[in-house]
């Protein structure tokens, strides 16, 4: 595998990497507002990556300027509308992750979720 | 016949038996203290008469002309058949004989034991399986009533009953058992090489089925020797005969080392002369076992009795030794041999009947059971001492008895069996346990004739009346000194077999 | 393009748009309009379902007339139509079983956001089973997640509140996993609409090149559903997800939710890549053996349980394992036994749900097991829902867990390298299964001692059938519906054979 | 005959039963009476199929295609038929005196006469299937009779008799699989339903699978890994130890074992192979261990639940011989110690009824005070220990003879285990006789208190038990022949 691969196309190495760093974040930290920007940050490599599939060189961004029609002027547009559609899925989904997490902190003053848990099996024993 | 005494002396025992189980319920509403003594006579007389009876429907049929009954069919369409040839004739007298002394002289002895009509019971019972035994035409038959036998004769070692007799006819019982499991184990391996089970003289194996497992049949035949041998004492299982006599009543172990123990004997002559078959046997490694555990068996008997202090003990431990005679006798296979084993069994069952006598005499009026402790006893009781010091004569094998006789035949049938060492180191054995015998025997007669300085004071002032304990005693005796003597009359008959069967 | 091809297509539509609305109605109205959905989409599934028996082969419906790359389309089947028929009874009667519990456990105000959750959650599920386009099936996936979540947590205590914040993240991380397994494809092939891309992936196998990232994108999405249906190393959420929600969404998450992400793997297994190439691509075999495992483990976790609901949950976990085995095992057969799995997990399991809050009502609401002895005694009819619930897990004659048993059993018997493994393991998770759940039966049949049982049994009362009628109603219709499964399956095994050939 | 009373014969004891607790009864005879009537009728029923026995199948219900639950009734059926329809009724008549002290009874009886049901329904199986159906069933309806008294340590047996038979049945399970994918056809053919030529390759696997079934049945019929719920069920009521976990539950279990090896898997194909080999050892090892344990058991009907054991043993010794001689001594024991255990079962249960004492120890002298039970039980005592004469001996002679006619180290072995465990057998059976009738002359009788023998309900079942073992161990050729033609029936 030779490692020119990885210039050639660095944009997908790099959404790859975000990629990792987002789903580790969001599998091991403890603090919740740390896994919610895990979150987000593995949902927005996936975009970039899928952006960049729609890229061909030299061709400009898929709104029509000056009236050209001709579909080698621009860019595969059909990318670009996926992310659009993903972002407000992972917009809805962080909204109603920090929800959850105010209405935790609101009961248990903490965002660690393992101290969540010992507190909610305190409060279960009394 | 035969069929006709069997069942007289079952229903008898069954009798007896519900007579005393109802004497049992209603004594166990009053309390145990005095149990009643009433009607003890007429127990005696009705005992007695049924022996007679059976004794006379039992000669008759010895002596007769046996045709073949047929009772029921067991497994297999096997009969339960009953056919009286030669050896089955020798054991049936042998045991009416011996049956009927220790009856009349078991009359005043349970008196004092107790429990009489449970020991009768089952004393009648233990009869019928006998008689069965010596006139079973098969080997299922034969099973049958061995382990028929076992069952009835367990009680009559418990007697009175205490915990350690209920302990040794346990122990009596399942020595016993083991024994007949083993001979099963035997039997059946047994049944599917030999066409049919009926006994016929000189064997019934099939030779094609035998050739094809041999090795298996050896081991089948040997597992039966050693398991009927533990009915008659042989060394591997011998140890309920030291246990279970002692503690038995006297009449029992009468019965038991004379009758009982000589089933063993019968049977192992059925399986190997009437179903085998010596040549089959003859020079293998079974026949060479056979004839080393008799003479341990012979050997282990006399040094123990002779280390023994019990006077009871040490008669059982010598039957251990005798019976291991009359097995070595039937081990050699040659005529001489055989003639000398059966001489030999006539012989024991007559002489230790009368040992037992003796000592049931000594214990009821001394109860003392202690050997050495009859010092000068021959003053009081001179009558039974002389009785037991001929008895003894006859079984260490001095001339004139029929033990001589017996031992005479056994070694010269060693002698010339030709098997290389084990044939001279059998007469060594017997000669060094013959003096052993004596070692162990005459001392009582000694001590109690010639008591010497130190005076017992024991036991009864007056003198000993002649009563039909003594009397029993001496029919005994004299019987075994009249074979001693005349000998000739039964020798032919015992020819008569070893050639049919050798 | 008769008239009731389009019924799918307004199932979907009719429950999306139930969902916002029921937001603005009144608890109790928002609760007829959501029985009423669900009925509607179940009769029109159900009509689907004949029309398409009749016609003998799947149709493709392109909504607003637009061809494919601009328009969506969806693929409607004897399988898709059965599936949604399920669903739909099987919502009902949870709804209709759980229907006393969200009166007590959901604040007043809060009534009618539930049915909100519930519809939009039908809607992703209905659109699950139809759809033919990945990228909508990733949006609702999403659309399902929240709106499971929000069952989830809608009862407001501490315990579903962090229930809640651990499925999200679990499921977030599956679902992540899923749509990069999509991009990927997309990346590959250029197409997003299912046949399509089978197409050019066929091609692929044929010419060899790009099998590795195609294995990747296989795998990804493999292993973001099994995350979303809590496979056995990924089922950490799930005790608490359905131990402490209120009945109704804890019978819905188990017995629907996961499934549907499972007939989504299924289907991409299918029409996606071909299940031959997946055969070839041994990603089966990672499933399998996570699937034994999960049947055993899942069965060991829920022996420790001490609260009934947590063991039920625990279960659960186990009879996922034995579906993703029934994938592991490669063939038709396999498949057949997995799916006839999902129908009789979906209907046993909420009946085991139903059965257990009925005992808990007649022990002080307490959940524990000692707590329920002789609980039998006191709700007959839920003591012997219970039971049929626990045999037919057990995999008892009569019922539907033995007919899974023995599909399951005769698909591991065709391929031999499998085949001991798979046999043992139905074994020894057939024991398992019997040791918590009939332990428990015999638990709730043993009358309590003479004196009353002392403290442990104040609280306790008792309770007839037409205290709860519609608990019971939904009980009886459980109890019904898996006889109907363990004693009629020729035809349903019939049936799903048929949906798998229309499949490929 | 037509094939529909099959199933009348089965479904009969089972809605009869399950009416016992529904209908109001004023008082106890009523109940009673129409308990012993429903019995009845079944026997009568089951007796009059087995004489004119109907040649078709009835299928009451199919699952789908191969798995359908149908009854016919065929030669080796009718012979566990037999036995059972004979010893239910007395049974049941017996645990009428029994229950009367013991509470919950109509619930008990309710139990008691569906597993009359479900075991007719295992011997008159038609297919692999419907026998597994009725096995698994057995299970279910035998629990909460083991569990009656719902004492802890009851609760605790029946728990670990509901894992063994479960486990078992999870087992058998995959044997049953194995024959519907391979097997021509799940019916019970003579013979067996595979032929070499489908399995080819798959001989190995055939009888591993095999010894998987085998083991998975013979957990009923508790065989030595096995073994232990049967002592622990010991703790049930003596009827349920008596009828269930002597004659029928374990019985069941042998007989499946017979079903499968003689009539599924065929001999032809399992003679002389390692599954044989190894079967056979573990039987001979469970006729001993079983003797072995008993003899240390000091509780009385433990005691006999570790004989029971080993007498299995005997059976599945008799089965793995796999030769037409091999059958005839497996059913001909089982018929013979269903009869010697029941009423050693019985004679115990009259003893612990009267007396409260449960132990082997506190039995000294008690002979004399309940004399016609005490016989009794040295007869079947003795009956186990094979005397002959009575019908162990018949049955172990068979035994014997199928061990001998196989030839080879392992049935010798066979054979010398079965002399053993005949010699144990006589140790611990006849040491509580003698010790009942002979305590020792310084016994004090009236430490036993006010004891006398139970009324006729319990002493009828046992005279009738005794008379039946003295017939067959004189007159053996009654049964011998009719199981002869049985057997040739099946070759």
């Amino acid at each position: 595998m030779d490692v020119m691969n990885l210039f050639r196309n660095y944009e997908e190495a790099v959404a790859m990497i975000l990629f990792g760093i987002g789903f580790s974040n969001l599998l091991m930290q403890k603090n919740l507002i740390k896994k919610i920007i895990g979150m987000n940050i593995m949902d927005t490599s996936v975009y970039l990556f899928l952006a960049v599939k729609g890229y061909i060189e030299g061709h400009k961004a898929p709104i029509v300027v000056d009236g050209v029609q001709s579909v080698e002027a621009y860019i595969n547009p059909i990318p670009s509308g996926l992310v659009l559609t993903g972002i407000v899925v992972s917009v809805s989904v962080s909204a109603l992750m920090l929800a959850l997490t105010i209405r935790l902190y609101r009961r248990y003053h903490t965002l660690n979720l393992d101290e969540i848990s010992t507190l909610l099996k305190k409060e279960e024993k009394s | 016949m035969l069929v006709l005494s069997m069942t007289v002396a079952l229903l008898a025992g069954i009798l007896l038996l519900t007579a005393s189980f109802a004497e049992h319920l209603s004594q166990g509403k009053r309390s145990e203290a005095e149990a009643p003594d009433r009607g003890d006579g007429k127990l005696h007389i009705f005992t007695g008469g049924v022996m007679i009876l059976a004794a006379v429907t039992a000669l008759a049929a010895a002596f007769g002309e046996g045709r073949e009954t047929i009772l029921f069919y067991l497994v297999d369409r096997i009969p339960v058949s009953f056919r009286l040839d030669d050896v089955g004739r020798i054991f049936l007298v042998l045991t009416v004989v011996i049956w009927t002394a220790v009856c009349f002289y078991s009359f005043k002895y349970m008196r004092h034991e107790g429990e009489e009509k449970r020991f009768y019971g089952f004393f009648f019972l233990a009869y019928a399986a006998l008689i069965a035994l010596d006139g079973a035409s098969n080997l299922i038959t034969f099973y049958f009533f061995f382990e028929f036998m076992t069952l009835c004769s367990m009680p009559l070692v418990i007697g009175r009953g205490g915990r350690e007799a209920v302990m040794a006819a346990l122990k009596y019982l399942f020595y016993s058992l083991a024994g007949a499991y083993l001979a099963l184990f035997g039997i059946f391996i047994l049944y599917q090489s030999c066409g049919s089970v009926t006994f016929r003289a000189g064997g019934v194996l099939n030779p094609a089925l035998a050739q094809q497992n041999h090795r298996i049949l050896l081991v089948a035949v040997f597992a039966m020797l050693v398991g009927f041998g533990a009915k008659a004492g042989m060394f591997p299982l011998h140890a309920w005969l030291p246990t279970a006599h002692p503690i038995a009543p006297a009449p029992a172990s009468a019965a038991l080392s004379a009758i009982i123990v000589k089933c063993g004997v019968l049977a192992v002559i059925r399986t190997v002369y009437f179903i085998v078959g010596p040549n089959f046997l003859r020079g293998t490694w079974v026949q060479k076992v056979w004839l080393t555990l008799a003479l341990i068996t012979v050997f282990l008997g006399s040094m123990l009795a002779f280390l023994e202090k019990g006077f009871k003990k040490r008669l059982a431990y010598s039957t251990v030794s005798q019976v291991s005679y009359i097995l070595f006798g039937l081990a050699l296979f040659t005529p001489q041999a055989f003639a000398g084993a059966i001489l030999q069994l006539l012989a024991h069952a007559l002489v230790k009947c009368a040992l037992f006598m003796t000592a049931g005499i000594f214990i009821l009026r001394t109860g003392k059971t202690q050997a050495e402790d009859y010092i000068g006893i021959g003053k009081k009781m001179g009558l039974t001492l002389w009785g037991y010091t001929i008895a003894s004569l006859s079984l260490i094998g001095i001339p004139p008895t029929a033990g001589f006789i017996g031992k005479w035949y056994l070694c010269q049938g060693s002698l010339d069996a030709g098997l290389g060492d084990l044939s001279y180191l059998g007469p060594a054995v017997l000669l060094v346990s013959a003096i052993l015998t004596a070692g162990y025997l005459l001392p009582v007669s000694i001590r109690g004739f010639l008591p010497g300085r130190e005076e017992g004071d024991w036991g009864p002032k007056e003198r000993e009346k002649a009563d039909l304990m003594t009397l029993t005693l001496w029919f005994v005796t004299l019987l075994s000194l009249l074979i001693g003597l005349f000998p000739g009359r039964i020798l032919a008959f015992v020819n008569g077999i070893s050639d049919a069967i050798l | 393009m008769s008239f009731v091809q389009n019924f799918p297509f307004f199932s979907i539509l009719l429950s999306l748009f139930a969902g916002p609305l029921s937001s603005v109605l009144s608890g109790k109205a928002a609760k007829a309009l959501n029985a009423a959905v669900i009925t509607i989409a179940g009769v029109l599934s159900a009509a689907t379902l004949v029309f398409v028996l009749g016609t003998g082969e799947s149709y493709v419906y392109t909504m607003g007339h637009f061809p494919a790359p601009w328009g969506n389309e969806i693929r409607v089947g004897v399988l898709e139509a059965g599936m949604a028929v399920f669903f739909c009874i099987v919502m009902l009667l949870c709804m209709m079983g759980g229907a006393a519990e969200r009166l007590l456990e959901i604040e007043e105000g809060k009534q009618n956001l539930y049915y909100v959750m519930v519809n939009l959650l039908l809607c992703s599920l209905l659109a699950l089973i139809y759809t033919k386009d990945l990228f909508t099936a990733y949006v609702f996936v999403e659309i399902n997640t929240i709106s499971a979540c929000g069952l989830i947590m809608i009862r407001q205590t501490g315990r579903t509140i962090e229930a809640a914040v651990r499925y999200m993240i679990m499921s977030l991380l599956g679902s992540g996993l899923l749509l990069l397994g999509i991009v990927f494809l997309y990346d590959l092939t250029g197409q997003l609409l299912m046949d399509h891309i089978k197409i050019q992936v066929q091609l692929l196998s044929v010419t060899g090149e790009y099998h590795i990232p195609l294995l990747i994108a296989i795998s990804f999405m493999a292993v973001g559903l099994a995350i979303k249906s809590a496979l056995f190393p990924f089922h950490a959420w799930l005790p608490d997800a359905y131990g402490y929600s209120t009945l109704s969404s804890a019978a819905i998450l188990s017995s629907l939710v996961s499934k549907g992400y499972i007939f989504l793997l299924i289907k991409i297994f299918y029409q996606v890549i071909g299940f031959d190439l997946i055969v070839r691509s041994k990603v089966i075999n990672v499933l399998f053996v996570f699937g034994v495992a999960g049947m055993l483990f899942g069965s060991v976790s829920a022996i420790r349980e001490k609260d009934i609901r947590r063991m039920i949950a625990f279960s659960s976990v186990a009879q996922i394992g034995y579906i993703y085995m029934g994938f592991g095992l490669g063939t038709t057969a396999g498949m057949i036994a997995s799916i006839f799995h999902i129908l009789s997990h979906g209907a046993t399991k909420s009946l085991l749900f139903v059965a257990a809050s009925g005992l808990t009502d007649v022990s002080d609401k307490q959940r524990s097991i000692r707590r329920l002895t002789g609980a039998g005694y006191r709700n007959r009819l839920a003591g012997v829902t219970f039971t049929v619930g626990a045999l037919s897990m057990v995999g008892f004659p009569m019922f539907s867990g033995f007919i899974s048993k023995i599909l399951f059993a005769q698909a591991a018997m065709e391929n031999d390298g499998k085949m001991l493994v798979t046999v043992v393991a139905l074994a020894v998770s057939t024991i398992l299964n019997a040791m918590y759940f009939l332990k428990t039966v015999i638990r709730i049949y043993t009358p309590l001692p003479a004196d009353g049982g002392g403290e442990e049994a104040e609280g306790n009362t008792v309770l007839h059938m037409r205290d709860c009628p519609a608990k019971s109603l939904a009980m009886i219709c459980f109890i019904a519906l898996n006889l109907f499964l363990g004693l009629s399956s020729e035809p349903i095994v019939d049936l799903i054979r048929k949906g798998l050939d229309m499949f490929a | 005959m037509r094939e529909v009373f099959l199933v009348v014969a089965v479904l009969l004891p089972l809605i009869g039963g399950a009416g016992i607790p529904v209908i109001p009864w004023k008082k106890r005879g009523a109940m009673m009476i129409y308990t012993e009537g429903v019995v009845l009728l079944t026997s009568a029923l089951a007796f009059l199929l087995i004489l004119n026995r109907p040649a078709g199948a009835f299928t009451l219900f199919r699952f789908t295609g191969q798995l359908s639950i149908s009854f016919r009734l065929d030669a080796v059926g009718s012979v566990f038929t037999a036995l059972v329809a004979f010893l239910w009724p007395l049974a049941t008549l017996y645990s009428f005196e029994y229950m009367t002290h013991e509470k919950h009874e109509r619930v008990f009886f309710m139990f008691y006469v569906m597993t009359y049901g479900v075991t007719l329904g295992i011997s008159m199986a038609e297919d692999l299937v419907t026998l597994y159906f009725f096995y698994e069933m057995l299970t279910l309806v035998t629990v909460p009779l083991v569990m009656h008294t719902l004492t802890k340590e009851a609760i605790r047996a029946g728990r670990t008799y509901l894992w063994y038979s479960l486990g078992g049945a999870a087992f058998a399970f995959i044997g049953m699989i194995f024959i519907l994918v391979y097997g021509n056809t799940a019916d019970f053919t003579p013979g067996g339903v595979l032929d070499a030529a489908v399995l080819g390759d798959k001989r190995g696997l055939m009888l591993l699978i095999y010894v998987i079934c085998f083991c998975g049945f013979s957990v009923k019929a508790a065989m030595f890994p096995f073994s232990a719920w049967l002592p622990k069920a010991g703790v049930a009521p003596t009827p349920v130890t008596a009828l269930l976990h002597a004659v029928a539950v374990v019985k069941a279990g042998a007989f499946a074992n017979i079903r499968v090896t003689y009539f599924i898997f065929g001999t032809a194909l399992l003679r002389g192979t390692w599954a044989q080999k190894v079967l056979t050892a573990l039987t001979i090892f469970t006729v001993v261990y079983g003797c072995s344990r008993a003899l240390k058991e000091t509780h009385l009907k433990r005691r006999l639940a570790w004989s029971t054991v080993s007498n299995l043993s005997y059976i599945l010794f008799g089965v793995t011989m796999m030769s037409p001689l091999g059958l005839m001594g497996a059913l001909c024991h089982m018929v013979c110690h269903a009869v010697m255990k029941i009423c050693s079962f019985f004679c115990a249960g009259a003893v612990i009824y009267r007396t409260e004492r449960t132990y082997v120890h506190q039995l000294d002298g008690l002979g004399r005070k309940m004399p016609t039970v005490f016989l009794l039980f040295t007869v079947s005592g003795m009956a186990l220990m094979g005397v002959p004469g009575l019908t162990g001996f018949v049955s172990k002679w068979y035994l014997a003879k199928a061990a001998v006619a196989e030839g080879g180290l392992l049935s010798y072995l066979g054979i010398a285990a079965l002399m053993i465990s005949a010699l144990l057998t006589a140790v611990y059976m006849l040491g509580i006789s003698v010790r009942a009738f002979f305590p020792g002359q310084d016994f004090r009788y009236d430490s036993l208190g006010e004891v006398s023998d139970p009324g006729w309900k319990m002493l009828l079942p046992l005279c009738i038990f005794a008379a039946v073992m003295v017939l067959i161990g004189l007159r053996p050729e009654l049964l011998t022949d009719l199981i002869g033609d049985v057997v040739y029936s099946a070759f």
